[in-house]
């Protein structure tokens, strides 16, 4: 199977463990991702909050550039996923501005027709291309013993509704307990991670990430699982930071969901990017995982 | 002969001639329609003088034809066929145009509107020419009654009927009757027990020598028409003779198979596998429930059949098929509650101390799970907070867009029973405080008085992530104070929600059974909202109590004693009209070629194979008119909607197009 | 004629149980639409007869509207899954007389969708709008025996479909 | 509870906010039953919450509204969207607010704006966002306290190698920004 792939920014420096655990999961599965070629940065929420417009028209550069052959464009950050299905909508809903967006991508000779490509997060990809079968058939190294806690985060539940619920999404869930993992049921698994606001009014951030760190914690979790690169961000860079600003002491590794299927399907955690998080996943992988490999 | 045709164009007001010239439209249409011997406009044609103006007409212009422009003729139809027919004139040489519906109230250029108006009463006035007088038939009312639902509207209903000296069927489709009143421990706003007033006309309508009690049972099929329809009820087998049960209870008491009981008790009891729902049920005959039933599922058991004293027990009862014959239906089937789980966000199912209000009312229920203990889901700690939260599934376009009027009233009511039984604080968020009936503003303030508290906003979430240690291990009941404009956490011990009033689920497809029709929430739709608010679009057929809107008991008996009232009217007067629409097919031209004979939803058509053509049997035919126009030949005729009729119609109604038509390009 | 003046003359046949009475309720919330369409009263959708659609466009009308109870709803059973087979029959017999087909819409309106029924008629009258007017035939008289000949015509395509169930 | 009011005769600020927001006409159908503002992460900190800026719209008190620091505490999240009983699209209106706010220079006590515009100048120069520059250029330029406070975090990152020094930069940068000129152009026309 062939998708279209935006990585987005973050996957090339920030999220790498992210982008090769992605790659190595695709691998096992079988399927390719076909980076669009010279992509742009699908400008965050910064953009929409100065002009709708040219907001729309940057994201619509990437739709116009996707292989015309395919019709699936898989993006891993849940930020760039809105942006892209968000555009593709407004220009699906609204024809005057589908229109207003092609004048101004007919500037650099583009053309996308709304509705063209669909665009899906790399999860959802996951969960239904493959399923639970094909997934369990690849389990090699089961995650017996390990309490993870999906987080889900806002951008792909909610705005743009899929089949999966807006307050209490199950398909990470459902996917972990395939790879024998005991999921934690935590109330806050698509709450908000704080966004950019680490960046605009670092109190309200460092409580947000606070809220979510504190659940998990309650509820035993040994990691929280993450689907985006700015969720991973937030919770794993600042929570040192969080810990200094609340004085509480949280260890909590966040890690990409892609980086523990890789686990289970039985790669080397060193080609799935693990080391790079600033809270090390190490001791807990090796304390829960001990050589328990099965074929 | 030419006909002498009347035209009568109403302002309604100004309802019609706020929109409409009505003046030059009468104008025009006497100089312009032929035949028209009076135009008139008159400001209420419904009006007793406006009545007697056309039968002053009809008398002294020997008016032969008549087209009444006013409004829908589901409205006032009927009226003026009647008048017609006071001055002697067949009343299906009337025809009624709809300017108010159809022009007035739709359009706002009174120039267009006036075209449109031209139009449709040259439409009228074209087609009354050809209609034919026809003779109602008259049909003699069957003075039996069916009533569906046996919840409190439908008993008021089914007891009304029977005091009157009149034959009732009762059909529940529930073991028991006595519908979600059975389930209260008390009622609003008086705080009546609720079994005491219940309870008597249950046992009334089960002894009642008019009331034939059909529980277990559902409407499988109706045919027929005003006055005479024909019945067809499923009665499910209940596994239990009876004529043959005393209603002992050693059956149920010695089963050994317990199971939660998801209906009576919401959840919170139990019960066994054979069963009546509750201790004042009636009929106290039980039933068995064959997919817990251990006998039934692994063949094994039999306890019950072997302590019945009156060897009741029978496991190889069928489903029996009745068919009753009846003149008039009764709607009354009410609702049901909101699914909680639809709003995850408030914790139902995943959060063990969020309740539904059923659940709650069984909690309270001196006669429930717990002897009316208001405990937690551990059945045994009592709560020291309660939160009641308002509109769960209510107002909210997502789901139910109506107010289910009866949840504020209930959340007080709810909030007395904690505040009188426990020493808990209690909460109630609400987003508007709905009191509006006799005394329930008064109970509102009995309520502020004896320390609720009130919040107004809707509740954002219920969620036991604690944020701080005042808040650990409780639900915490997250909203906006819309008063103070400011975020609030309250911690609780206990969680009610106030889940919507909703439609049956299966409202729709009984509603089709009868030939009515739900509004888009899933409501029935009533003849008017206001004017006649339990009879229906189908004659014979009435609705009464929830399944009309939601609505409160007082309400709900209203309208059962109302649909009661309309039946007997019915059955007194003996006779009722049926419209004499109908198909028919000239045999003599008949090919033969039986197109016509499947299509008939009701096989209306027989074919004689003797001639070779094909027959509608009038008594079976209700005049859809499908027949006519498959008919290659032509041969079938709609009585009053015939082609020449409708061809007419067609022609009057495009007369300005057909004068520019006539018209060459060139001038 | 330009087209900003042009007001299209439509011909409604509603069912009298659903959607004459889903006009009704449009009325009674006062809900707006445009006035060019005129509503004629039939018990039933299964009672539209092809030929009263030919009839009205040969006779000057511009559109031509059909409106019942949903599918599985007809107060009939399901005389209105007949109107529909009828009303794709017609289509294309429009076709294969050069008139548009976009100038006859079928809606299936409940007595309590008015606003669905008015959207419906609005759309239809836009549509109709954007297509000018039909003039077919501009002189009416002579094409009396046109009527006829096509009368037979749809009258043949609708054997062999009834026939079909 | 909102209807159309218009205390100074001028323009209504409702109108404007219905126009400038897809589905924005809903606004007019809010309860005021404050699910939004219990919902918002941030709703404990914003001055107004959504509803009561609805309110204000309503009322017509243009500045108060764009100076609030309502749509700067939003962190899009969503919640309130979805939560909302009259389905309004409580989220894009923020946005739409946030514009207008930036527009009218109206944006007050918040940093946010300027963030914006750091991040989208960069990403008209590279056509790739670049955290490095976006957090030091940022920071340096708005808020250089805070930067002495982010230290040692870049410096884990950067040793985890999660932080470049150099930008990507996209191949066809001309045909981006012509494609973003223009709509800039569009937008200025309408
Ligand atoms: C939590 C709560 C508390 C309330 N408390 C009060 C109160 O204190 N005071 C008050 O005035 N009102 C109260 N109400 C409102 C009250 O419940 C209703 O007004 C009342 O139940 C309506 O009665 P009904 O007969 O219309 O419907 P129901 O009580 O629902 O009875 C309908 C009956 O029809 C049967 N039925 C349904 N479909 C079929 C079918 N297809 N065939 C055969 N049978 C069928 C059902 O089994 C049921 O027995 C409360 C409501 C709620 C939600
Ligand atoms: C401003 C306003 C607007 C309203 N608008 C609406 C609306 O839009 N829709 C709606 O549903 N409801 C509306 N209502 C409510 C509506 O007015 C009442 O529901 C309705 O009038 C009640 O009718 P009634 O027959 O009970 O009483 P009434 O209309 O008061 O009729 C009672 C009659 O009895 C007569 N009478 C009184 N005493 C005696 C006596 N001793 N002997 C003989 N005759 C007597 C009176 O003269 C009177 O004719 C409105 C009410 C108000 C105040
Ligand atoms: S006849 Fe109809 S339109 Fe005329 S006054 Fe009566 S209600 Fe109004
Ligand atoms: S034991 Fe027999 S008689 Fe008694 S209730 Fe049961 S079935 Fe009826
Ligand atoms: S057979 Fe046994 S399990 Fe079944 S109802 Fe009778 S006693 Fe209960
Ligand atoms: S009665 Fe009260 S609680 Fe129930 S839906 Fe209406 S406003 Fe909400
Ligand atoms: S369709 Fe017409 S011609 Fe054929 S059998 Fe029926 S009535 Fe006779
Ligand atoms: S008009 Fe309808 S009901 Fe009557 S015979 Fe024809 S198809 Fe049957
Ligand atoms: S949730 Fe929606 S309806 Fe409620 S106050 Fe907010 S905007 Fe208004
Ligand atoms: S989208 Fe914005 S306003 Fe809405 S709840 Fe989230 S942060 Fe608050």
């Amino acid at each position: 199977m062939k998708y279209a792939y935006y990585p987005g920014c973050s996957m090339e420096c920030n999220a790498a463990a992210y982008e090769v655990s992605t790659q190595a999961v695709a691998r096992v599965l079988g399927f390719e991702l076909a980076e669009i070629d010279d992509w742009n940065c699908c400008g965050a929420t910064e953009y929409f909050s100065q002009d709708e417009l040219t907001a729309c028209a940057v994201v619509a550069r990437n739709l116009a550039l996707v292989d015309s052959r395919t019709d699936q464009l898989v993006a891993p950050c849940a930020a760039c996923y809105l942006n892209l299905a968000k555009t593709d909508k407004l220009m699906t809903d609204d024809p005057e501005m589908g229109r207003k967006i092609n004048q101004a991508l007919a500037a650099g000779s583009l053309h996308y027709e709304g509705g063209r490509v669909k665009v899906r997060h790399l999860l959802d990809v996951i969960y239904h291309d493959f399923g639970e079968e094909k997934i369990r058939e690849k389990v090699v190294r089961p995650l017996d013993g390990l309490r993870v806690a999906p987080y889900y985060g806002c951008q792909v539940v909610r705005p743009i509704k899929g089949d999966d619920s807006t307050e209490y999404p199950m398909q990470m869930d459902e996917m972990f307990t395939w790879l024998g993992a005991e999921v934690v049921d935590y109330p806050v698994k698509a709450h908000c991670c704080g966004g950019h606001m680490t960046q605009i009014s670092e109190p309200q951030a460092f409580e947000l990430i606070r809220r979510l760190l504190q659940s998990a914690v309650d509820y035993e979790a040994d990691m929280i699982l993450c689907m985006c690169p700015m969720c991973q961000l937030n919770l794993d860079a600042y929570q040192s930071r969080v810990n200094g600003f609340f004085n509480t002491n949280f260890s909590m590794p966040i890690i990409y969901f892609t980086q523990m299927l890789g686990i289970a399907f039985g790669l080397d955690p060193k080609e799935l990017g693990f080391g790079k998080e600033l809270v090390a996943a190490e001791p807990v992988l090796k304390a829960k995982l001990t050589a328990k490999t099965t074929t | 002969m030419a006909e002498r045709i009347g035209i009568y164009v109403c302002h309604c007001g100004s309802n019609i001639a706020g929109t409409v010239d009505v003046e030059e439209v009468a104008r025009w249409a006497g100089k312009n329609i032929d035949d028209v011997i009076v135009a008139k406009d008159y400001k209420f044609m419904c009006s007793s003088l406006g009545q007697a103006m056309i039968e002053e007409d009809i008398k002294k212009e020997g008016l032969t034809r008549v087209v009444v422009a006013a409004c829908s003729p589901h409205l006032h139809e009927k009226t003026f066929r009647r008048a017609c027919e006071n001055a002697g004139l067949n009343p299906y040489l009337f025809q009624m145009t709809n300017l108010r519906e159809h022009v007035s109230w739709v359009c706002n250029d009174k120039v267009k509107g006036t075209a449109k108006a031209k139009a449709m009463v040259a439409a009228s006035a074209e087609r009354v020419k050809y209609q034919q007088p026809l003779t109602p038939m008259y049909v003699d009312v069957n003075p039996a009654t069916l009533v569906v639902g046996g919840g409190i509207a439908g008993l008021q209903a089914a007891l009304e009927l029977a005091d009157a000296g009149y034959k009732v069927y009762l059909v529940e489709r529930e073991p028991s009757v006595g519908g979600h009143m059975a389930q209260f421990d008390k009622t609003f706003p008086t705080l009546d027990c609720s079994a005491c007033i219940l309870t008597p006309k249950m046992s009334e309508a089960g002894q009642h020598e008019n009331i034939t009690l059909l529980t277990y049972s559902e409407l499988e099929e109706v045919s027929g028409s005003v006055g005479n329809f024909k019945v067809k009820i499923r009665k499910k087998a209940r596994y239990v003779d009876y004529d043959k049960c005393t209603g002992c209870g050693i059956c149920s008491e010695k089963c050994p198979r317990k199971i939660v009981d998801e209906g009576f008790e919401a959840g919170l009891g139990t019960r066994k596998a054979i069963y009546t729902p509750f201790p004042q049920a009636v009929p106290r005959v039980p039933v068995i429930d064959t997919e817990n039933c251990t006998y039934f599922t692994r063949g094994k058991c039999q306890v019950c059949s072997k302590v019945c004293p009156t060897e009741a027990i029978d496991y190889e009862q069928k489903d029996e098929m009745v068919e009753i014959e009846v003149g008039n239906i009764i709607l009354a089937t009410g609702w049901k509650l909101f699914d909680c789980k639809k709003i995850p966000q408030y914790g139902y199912g995943r959060l063990a101390n969020v309740f539904t209000n059923m659940e709650f009312e069984r909690l309270c229920n001196a006669a429930g799970p717990t002897n009316g203990k208001i405990v937690m889901r551990d059945g045994k700690t009592e709560p020291k907070s309660i939160a009641i939260i308002h509109c769960v599934g209510s107002r909210d376009v997502n789901f139910n867009e109506g107010c289910s009027a009866v949840c504020c009233m209930a959340a007080l009511k709810l909030g007395h029973l904690i505040l009188e039984k426990t020493k808990a604080e209690v909460y109630s968020f609400y987003i508007d405080m709905r009191t509006n009936q006799k005394m329930y503003e008064e109970f509102y303030q009995r309520l502020l008085h004896e320390g609720m508290h009130f919040v107004r906003g809707k509740v954002a979430e219920v969620t036991d992530a604690a944020r701080n240690p005042n808040e650990q291990g409780k639900l915490i009941v997250q909203c906006e104070d819309t008063l103070l404009g400011k975020q609030r956490r309250i911690p609780v011990d206990m969680v009610v929600l106030m889940g919507a009033i909703e439609p049956q689920a299966d409202a729709k497809e009984l509603g089709l059974k009868c030939g009515i029709s739900c509004s888009m929430a899933g409501w029935y739709t009533e003849r008017h909202p206001k004017l006649d608010p339990v009879a229906t679009m189908t004659d014979g057929v009435f609705v009464a109590g929830t399944c009309q809107g939601a609505k409160d008991i007082p309400a709900s008996v209203a309208q059962g004693a109302a649909a009661a009232a309309r039946v007997q009217g019915m059955i007194t007067k003996g006779k009722v009209m049926i419209e004499p629409i109908v198909a028919t097919i000239n045999e003599e031209a008949c090919s033969g070629c039986r197109i016509c004979n499947n299509l008939c939803p009701y096989n209306a058509i027989e074919y004689l194979e003797d001639k070779g053509v094909s027959r509608v049997i009038t008594a079976l035919c209700k005049g859809c008119g499908t027949c006519v126009a498959a008919c290659p030949a032509g041969v079938i005729s709609a009585s009053h909607f015939n082609n020449q009729q409708v061809f007419a119609e067609i022609e009057g109604a495009l007369w300005d197009a057909i004068a520019e038509c006539r018209e060459p390009e060139t001038v | 004629m330009s087209d900003d003046t042009f007001e299209p003359k439509i011909v409604g046949f509603m069912c009298n149980w659903c959607s004459y009475r889903a006009a009704d309720l449009a009325g009674s919330a006062r809900i707006k639409y445009p006035p060019n369409v005129r509503i004629i009263r039939l018990m039933c959708s299964g009672r539209i007869d092809p030929a009263f659609v030919l009839k009205a466009l040969s006779l000057g009308a511009d559109g031509v509207m059909l409106a019942g109870c949903h599918p599985g709803e007809c107060h009939y059973v399901d005389q209105n899954y007949k109107a529909m087979r009828r009303y794709y029959m017609l289509k294309h017999t429009l076709k294969s007389l050069g008139i548009e087909p976009e100038r006859v819409q079928l809606v299936w309106a409940s007595a309590a969708e008015g606003q669905h029924l008015a959207e419906a008629i609005e759309k239809l009258v836009a549509d109709v709008k954007k297509l000018g007017p039909l003039r077919w035939p501009s002189n009416w008289k002579d094409n009396e025996d046109r009527l006829e000949a096509l009368e037979s015509i749809v009258k043949e395509h609708e054997e062999a479909l009834e026939v079909e169930s | 509870m909102i209807s159309k009011s218009n205390e100074s005769g001028t323009s209504s600020f409702l109108e404007e906010v219905i126009e400038d927001t897809p589905g924005g006409e809903r606004i007019v159908h809010c309860l005021q039953c404050g699910s939004c503002g219990g919902s918002c992460p941030n709703g404990a900190d914003m001055q107004y919450t959504p509803r009561t800026l609805f309110a204000m719209i309503n009322a017509n008190q243009r500045e108060a509204v764009l100076s609030a620091n309502t749509m700067w505490m939003c962190v899009s999240c969503y919640l309130c969207t979805t939560r909302c009983p009259q389905n309004i699209p409580i989220t894009d209106i923020m946005y739409a607010l946030k514009r207008k706010a930036i527009a009218e220079k109206l944006a007050k006590g918040t940093d946010a704006p300027a963030l914006a515009k750091t991040f989208t100048d960069l990403l008209d120069k590279y056509g790739r966002s670049f955290e490095l520059g976006l957090a030091s250029r940022y920071y340096l330029l708005n808020r250089p306290v805070a930067m002495l406070k982010m230290g040692p975090m870049g410096l884990s990152m950067f040793t985890r190698g999660r932080m470049s020094l150099l930008p990507t930069k996209i191949k066809n940068l001309e045909q981006l920004r012509a494609i973003i000129h223009k709509a800039r152009e569009l937008g200025d026309a309408s």
